[in-house]
């Protein structure tokens, strides 16, 4: 197993955020976390890579108890990932950016070595072209390329994407998709947050769905497609649809 | 694309030709002419007008850039904005004065551990005062820099309020008070020359990176691996050294040491103009701005015309730099011509 | 690898700077400033004053000011008071030296803005570029040590004025001399005065500004006191910024003293003394130093009444040449009123304070120590300071010449004022203290 | 010790003046993030605003304030729209500096104009006696208008609509905006308002002490540890920072010499704002 999490649950004052996740999950897969907006995936995600610490439970990567570990120590045992609203650095030069990420990532490697894999990714991710432009004047799309160049070039066992294809047309969208794909061929753990459902559904080898903080279900995708509980969360009575909506403003008005 | 557990081909030290490195390290010095060209100018321009006061002006001027370029590891590169850095170098000024004035120590001991008192404070600080971010952190060096000066003025071992006076004997030791002024400019010239070294190496290396992504997200950064708390610490200790042995080095040329210059809170604002106006983040940038800065206020501070309002003139050239030309001269000039990086660190 | 391509490209950089040397750097000299206000022409061979006399008609005298620091008001006065001395001594053709010939004096000035940061360099003009033949201290005690390093340097004989810290006389210097009577002894006079007006009095609380100057002066009249059998019953230094005096006040009227002594500079002054009005603090005798010899201080109404300020110098004071060969000296330069006079004529009937008249003894000590060494040979003249010892409108002159204070004023002593009401109700200051000079009875306790 | 009672008497009057001077900080601060460095030498310009109408004109120095408040007000404004406006979103370096730039050019053209000699404000109410203490009517009266314009600053921020809209600005400035909130006049307000109450601050001063027009830099600085006290952003809170402030510096001088009270003022600011940066009444944001 490359990550468990046992219990994880996290707090904000009295508010809930999170309750009780568990899961397992094998190396060399990619996972879907899926979920209305607000039901705390990207929570989630912040107490994984630690940006948050877990009010309770446990976070277990690699066989080592991580729970509370500082976002660098994650980075550097291995994890990496992309943001739901991107930040770049802007006043840096995007192959600067990508460097950032093989230097302090796992690797470590010095500038040169980081130079070489800087360019390797960006002509993976397409972006080569690119390289000395200041990372502030690409657009949203590249700008999403960019954040998981900077996350490829830290050499991660374990990858968490953020929404990466939110916001993409549906060509990119089908260029993105491959990107991942190919990444998890390369023995990458993949867990990836998404609403494009017709992607994710594709694309990933197992999903966990959360609704307000709590896992409701856990499978493949077919599984969880035919799951009850999950499509009353998505698509259920009025009264939700109504909740969801506005959470959405919530959390546009939060961001 | 190479698998993470397959790095063999990237991910172990790859092997370059020494060709390759010679000219990939060529290019990382073409940076560095300039500011050096700048420094050694500065350096040898007393000797060939032959004249004291030229010297006498260019210290002013070079002890500017060096406290600008130290500033600007933690400013420019960093994006912390000390504004009570004047603190390093009254109390590294102040603890290299005790031990020369009372305790009999000579100049080069004592400036190292004006650096070093210097440094350990801003490691204590920096475990604490770097949490704080923005303005807070603003804030707090200038708490920082009230409670040291009110501290000294309270501390009998440095005087008080009285400050020390260090006994012209001293000088004599070096040979007389020309003697001694002319090796204090040498001394000078050589901490400018390390500093723009160090100012310029950090620039181009893997810690300085990091510094530069903390600067422009810190949160992303240490998302990325960068150890934000010890880097930032670092910064800030490497850029609070090289004050603290100029304080030294400024306050045995002046011959005495008292807590209000000690700590004047004006003298770090300055110090960020010089910054500003030369360009933050850039090697070149608070070398041009301490020229540019000290000119312009020797030039204010003496004209007729200006004399009465210099310091009102002073403000508003500040405020029409901050307004219109916010990266400086040396970032304007980057994005102007483009051509000019390389050259343009 | 790196490092060797490191040291070649020093290596060619050096080269190439020596190819270029000679090349004009063009930022670096910009900072040169403009001379404040020399007019005249330079001497001929300035950089060798002995050989200057002869080719030359003017000795340029250098100094800083501070025109727009915090010290601007003292600062000026002293400036003023040099002016006119300058315009005296021009008037009269100039300062007589020993072969007949006559120097006139010009002076070339600098703004320091009462900040140590350029002292250094505009002194180091002064002595270098500006070609002075000598110098005049800066504004306070701290900016007087920076300078004093050049004046040493250069050789160049510096006469102080509005610089009294003892110690910084104590560190070896051979050039500088101090016009004003040292702080060791300015509040002195004081405790002297206390005893003779009480001699019951024996608590006294000194409340002081934290800063080199108070702190100097209290510390030695605190010994002065304790050495008189006076019980110091509080000593407490004030921040300089400080603007409410309650807190002494209340530790004050706690401590019940007798007398109370201190104060830093005219701000504080002028504010401790209204607030202590203003809280009918109970006390006899309150002598506060700087802020009452100002003519500023009768600002403060009913409040003044009865306060006690040592000044260096009073235009009341009875300095004459018949006092001088009373005591023994010789009589140089103006008399007191001659010199209110023609200062408030230049000044549009502005009152001389004595930072003023500091600054005119500072440059009547120079015409005296010039004109008895009959050149402007700086060893001559130091000589000739050296050994001077006479009476001016300022008071007595003398310089102590041992090695562990050379320079130190040893002859000139306080005068203390009080603020009373006249007849009509008026406040006007009177001198009380030493008595063979007091204009008027101290009035004690004071109301 | 009846003269500790005295001293903490004598620090709360002088207290809630500390707290108006660091009101108009605090409030520029919440409303936009901006640290006022022209802070000082605006509580200067007060004070020489009622010393040139007292002195020149016979005004009452009270009636003085009104004029000197409207002066503020519209001074701030100016100073907004000249200075701040254009680097609002910009790093804080550059509002620092911006403002920095303003209060070189205010001291500049004054120290020009009126010299750095002292000045005095020579009006008098008497004094009255409370046991032991003697307390100036003009400092009663100083905190008495400080506690009467603190209130006004609440009533105006709560039940004007102006007001409101400062305070949602305050709150979230782009959520104001999309509900229509003209948040460059309200920004430019809120500036006009804060420099107003130094200004104020400054003219009350000037009738309790003696000043210069490097006085303000005093203040200045008092109202950065009064402002963090009190919890940055929050004007009402100052008045208590500035209560617990005057406090302190009448306490401390009873037990320790009154030298180490700016030691112990800064380091309590130090240590504020590691532990709590929203300051001591302030809530604590998520």
């Amino acid at each position: 197993m490359i990550l468990q999490l046992e219990g994880v649950s996290k707090n904000f004052g009295g508010l809930r955020a999170l309750s009780d996740v568990t899961f397992d999950l094998p190396e060399g897969q990619i996972l879907g976390l899926i979920g209305p907006n607000g039901a705390g995936k990207t929570t989630l995600f912040n107490c994984i890579s630690g940006v948050y610490t877990p009010t309770e439970g446990r976070v277990i990567f690699r066989g080592q108890e991580v729970t509370g570990h500082k976002p660098y120590d994650m980075a550097k045992a291995g994890m990496a990932r992309t943001h739901q609203i991107v930040r770049p650095l802007n006043e840096l030069t995007v192959r600067e950016n990508v460097i950032v990420g093989s230097c302090f990532g796992r690797e470590g490697n010095g500038l040169t070595a980081a130079g070489r894999i800087a360019d390797e990714v960006l002509k993976f991710v397409g972006l080569d072209g690119r390289r000395d432009q200041l990372a502030g004047s690409l657009n949203v799309g590249q700008k999403k390329r960019l954040e998981m160049a900077r996350a490829l070039a830290a050499r991660p066992y374990l990858l968490l994407l953020d929404e990466v294809l939110a916001g993409l047309n549906p060509s990119e969208i089908g260029h993105m998709v491959e990107i991942v794909r190919n990444i998890r061929d390369q023995g990458v753990t993949i867990i990836m947050i998404e609403h494009v459902m017709k992607a994710v559904m594709s694309v990933s080898d197992r999903l966990v769905v959360l609704d307000y903080g709590r896992q409701i279900a856990e499978g493949t995708p077919q599984v969880v497609a035919n799951d009850p509980q999950v499509i009353e969360a998505y698509l259920g009575d009025p009264d939700l649809a109504l909740r969801l909506m506005r959470d959405q403003a919530r959390s546009q008005e939060s961001t | 694309m190479n698998s993470p557990q397959d790095s063999s081909v990237v991910g172990s030290a790859p092997k370059v030709s020494w060709r390759e490195a010679l000219s990939q390290n060529a290019g990382a010095y073409v940076g560095l002419i300039l500011p050096l060209i700048i420094i050694a100018l500065l350096t040898i321009w007393p000797t060939v007008t032959g004249k004291d006061i030229t010297r006498e002006s260019i210290f002013t001027i070079m002890l500017s850039i060096a406290l600008a370029s130290s500033l600007n590891i933690l400013l420019g590169y960093t994006g912390y904005v000390s504004f009570g850095h004047v603190v390093f170098f009254g109390l590294g000024g102040y603890v290299g004065f005790y031990l020369m004035a009372v305790q009999g120590w000579s100049l080069w001991p004592a400036m190292a551990m004006g650096g070093l008192a210097a440094g350990l404070l801003a490691f204590l600080l920096g475990k604490a005062i770097l949490r704080l971010r923005g303005g807070y952190f603003a804030l707090a060096t200038i708490g920082v820099n009230e409670a040291m000066r009110a501290f000294i003025n309270n501390f009998e071992p440095f005087g008080g309020p009285v400050g020390m006076t260090l006994n012209f004997q001293v000088y004599r030791d070096y040979g007389g008070a020309a003697q001694a002024l002319r090796m204090t400019f040498y001394i000078l010239a050589a901490i400018t020359f390390i500093v723009i070294l160090v100012s310029y190496f950090v620039r181009m290396s893997k810690f300085g990176l990091g510094l530069l992504a903390i600067r422009e997200d810190e949160d992303a950064a240490e998302v990325m691996g960068v150890v934000a708390p010890s880097a930032k610490t670092w910064a800030y200790v490497l850029s609070a050294i090289f004050p603290g042995i100029l304080g030294v080095l400024f306050f045995f040329k002046n011959g005495s040491i008292e807590p209000v210059p000690a700590f004047r809170l004006n003298f770090s604002i300055e110090m960020i103009v010089m910054v500003m106006l030369g360009g933050q983040g850039t090697v070149l940038g608070p070398i041009l701005g301490g020229i540019g800065y000290q000119s312009l206020r020797g030039y204010l501070l003496t004209s007729p015309l200006f004399k009465n309002i210099q310091l009102a003139v002073a403000g508003v050239l500040l405020l029409v730099i901050v307004l219109f030309v916010p990266a400086g001269v040396v970032g304007w000039l980057r994005n102007r011509f483009p051509v000019l990086r390389r050259i343009l660190q | 690898m790196k490092r060797t391509f490191f040291w070649s490209f020093l290596l060619i950089l050096v080269l190439a700077l020596a190819a270029c040397g000679g090349s004009a750097e063009p930022t670096a000299p910009a900072a040169a400033a403009q001379p404040g206000e020399t007019t005249a022409e330079q001497p001929a061979e300035a950089t060798a004053p002995p050989a200057a006399e002869t080719a030359a008609q003017t000795i340029i005298i250098g100094f800083t000011a501070s025109q727009t620091g915090n010290q601007n008001v003292p600062s000026t006065g002293q400036v003023n008071g040099l002016n006119l001395w300058k315009d005296t001594v021009n008037e009269a053709g100039g300062i007589e030296l020993a072969d007949g010939s006559k120097v006139m004096v010009d002076f070339v000035s600098y703004d320091d803005e009462s900040n140590t940061d350029r002292v250094q360099e505009l002194y180091t003009r002064l002595a270098t570029e500006d070609e002075a033949n000598f110098l005049i201290s800066p504004y306070s005690s701290g900016l007087t040590a920076a300078a004093a390093v050049i004046s040493e340097q250069y050789g160049k004989v510096m006469i102080t004025t509005g610089a009294a810290s003892d110690d910084t006389y104590q560190q070896g210097l051979t050039l500088v001399y101090q016009a004003y009577t040292p702080a060791s002894r300015y509040l002195t006079g004081a405790v002297d005065m206390l005893e003779s007006v009480d001699p019951e009095a024996k608590n006294v609380a000194f409340v002081y500004e934290n800063s080199k100057f108070s702190t100097d002066v209290v510390e030695a009249a605190r010994q002065y006191a304790e050495g008189k059998g006076y019980n110091v019953v509080l000593m407490e230094g004030y921040d300089p910024e400080t603007t409410d005096f309650g807190p002494f006040i209340n530790k004050i009227q706690d401590s019940q003293p007798d007398a109370i002594m201190g104060g830093g500079h005219f701000q504080d002054g002028s504010t401790f003394t209204r607030q202590l009005n203003e809280k009918n603090v109970d006390v006899g005798f309150f002598a506060l130093l700087v802020a009452p010899p100002e003519p500023d201080f009768a600002d403060l109404g009913d409040a003044a009444v009865g306060v006690v300020g040592p000044s260096q110098w009073e235009p009341q004071a009875a300095f004459t040449p018949d006092s001088a060969s009373a005591a023994g000296l010789d009589w140089y330069g103006p008399l007191g009123e001659e010199f209110v006079q023609s200062y408030e004529a230049k000044f549009d009937g502005a009152e001389p304070s004595y930072h003023a008249a500091g600054g005119y003894a500072a440059g009547l000590i120079l015409e005296k120590a010039i004109r008895d060494a009959g050149s402007t040979d700086p060893a001559a003249v130091q000589q000739a300071l050296d050994a001077m010892n006479l009476q001016t409108f300022f008071g007595h002159i003398q310089f102590d010449t041992s090695a562990e204070a050379h320079g130190l004023q040893t002859g000139h002593s306080m005068v203390y004022i009080q603020w009373q009401k006249d007849a009509d109700g008026n406040l006007v200051k009177e001198v009380v203290w030493p008595l063979e000079g007091a204009t008027a009875d101290t009035i004690y306790p004071m109301p | 010790m009846d003269f500790l009672f005295t001293s903490i008497l004598d620090g709360l009057m002088l207290g809630f003046v500390y707290g108006l001077a660091a009101m108009g900080l605090t409030l520029i601060w919440g409303v936009m993030n901006v640290i006022n460095l022209s802070h000082g030498p605006i509580i200067s310009l007060g004070m020489f605003g009622v010393y040139l109408l007292f002195t020149f004109l016979g005004m009452n120095p009270y009636i003085a304030l009104i004029f000197v408040a409207l002066f503020g007000l519209l001074l701030g404004i100016v100073i907004y729209f000249v200075a701040v406006n254009r680097v609002i979103d910009a790093p804080h370096l550059s509002t620092l500096l911006a403002t920095f730039a303003v209060a070189m050019i205010i001291t500049g053209l004054g120290t020009a104009v009126f010299t750095a000699s002292p000045r005095n404000v020579d009006y008098s109410l008497g004094s009255v006696t409370i046991g032991n203490a003697t307390i100036p009517v003009t400092r009663i009266v100083a905190a008495v208008l400080s506690v009467l314009i603190t209130a006004g600053l609440y009533l105006y921020l709560h039940r004007t609509r102006s007001g409101r809209y400062i305070r949602a600005v305050a709150n979230n400035r782009s959520a104001a905006e999309l509900m229509g909130v003209p948040s460059v006049r309200i920004l430019a307000l809120s500036f006009g308002i804060g420099t107003m109450l130094a200004a104020l601050a400054g003219g009350l001063i000037s009738t309790l002490f003696p000043f210069t027009i490097l006085a303000g830099g005093t203040y200045e600085l008092k109202s950065f540890v009064i402002g963090v006290l009190g919890g940055l952003g929050n004007p009402i809170g100052a008045l208590f920072g500035g209560l617990i402030l005057g406090v302190l510096e009448g306490i401390i001088p009873t037990f320790m010499p009154a030298t180490w009270v700016p030691v112990l003022e800064f380091g309590l600011f130090v240590l504020i704002l590691l532990v709590r940066p929203q300051g001591l009444f302030g809530a604590k944001k998520s």
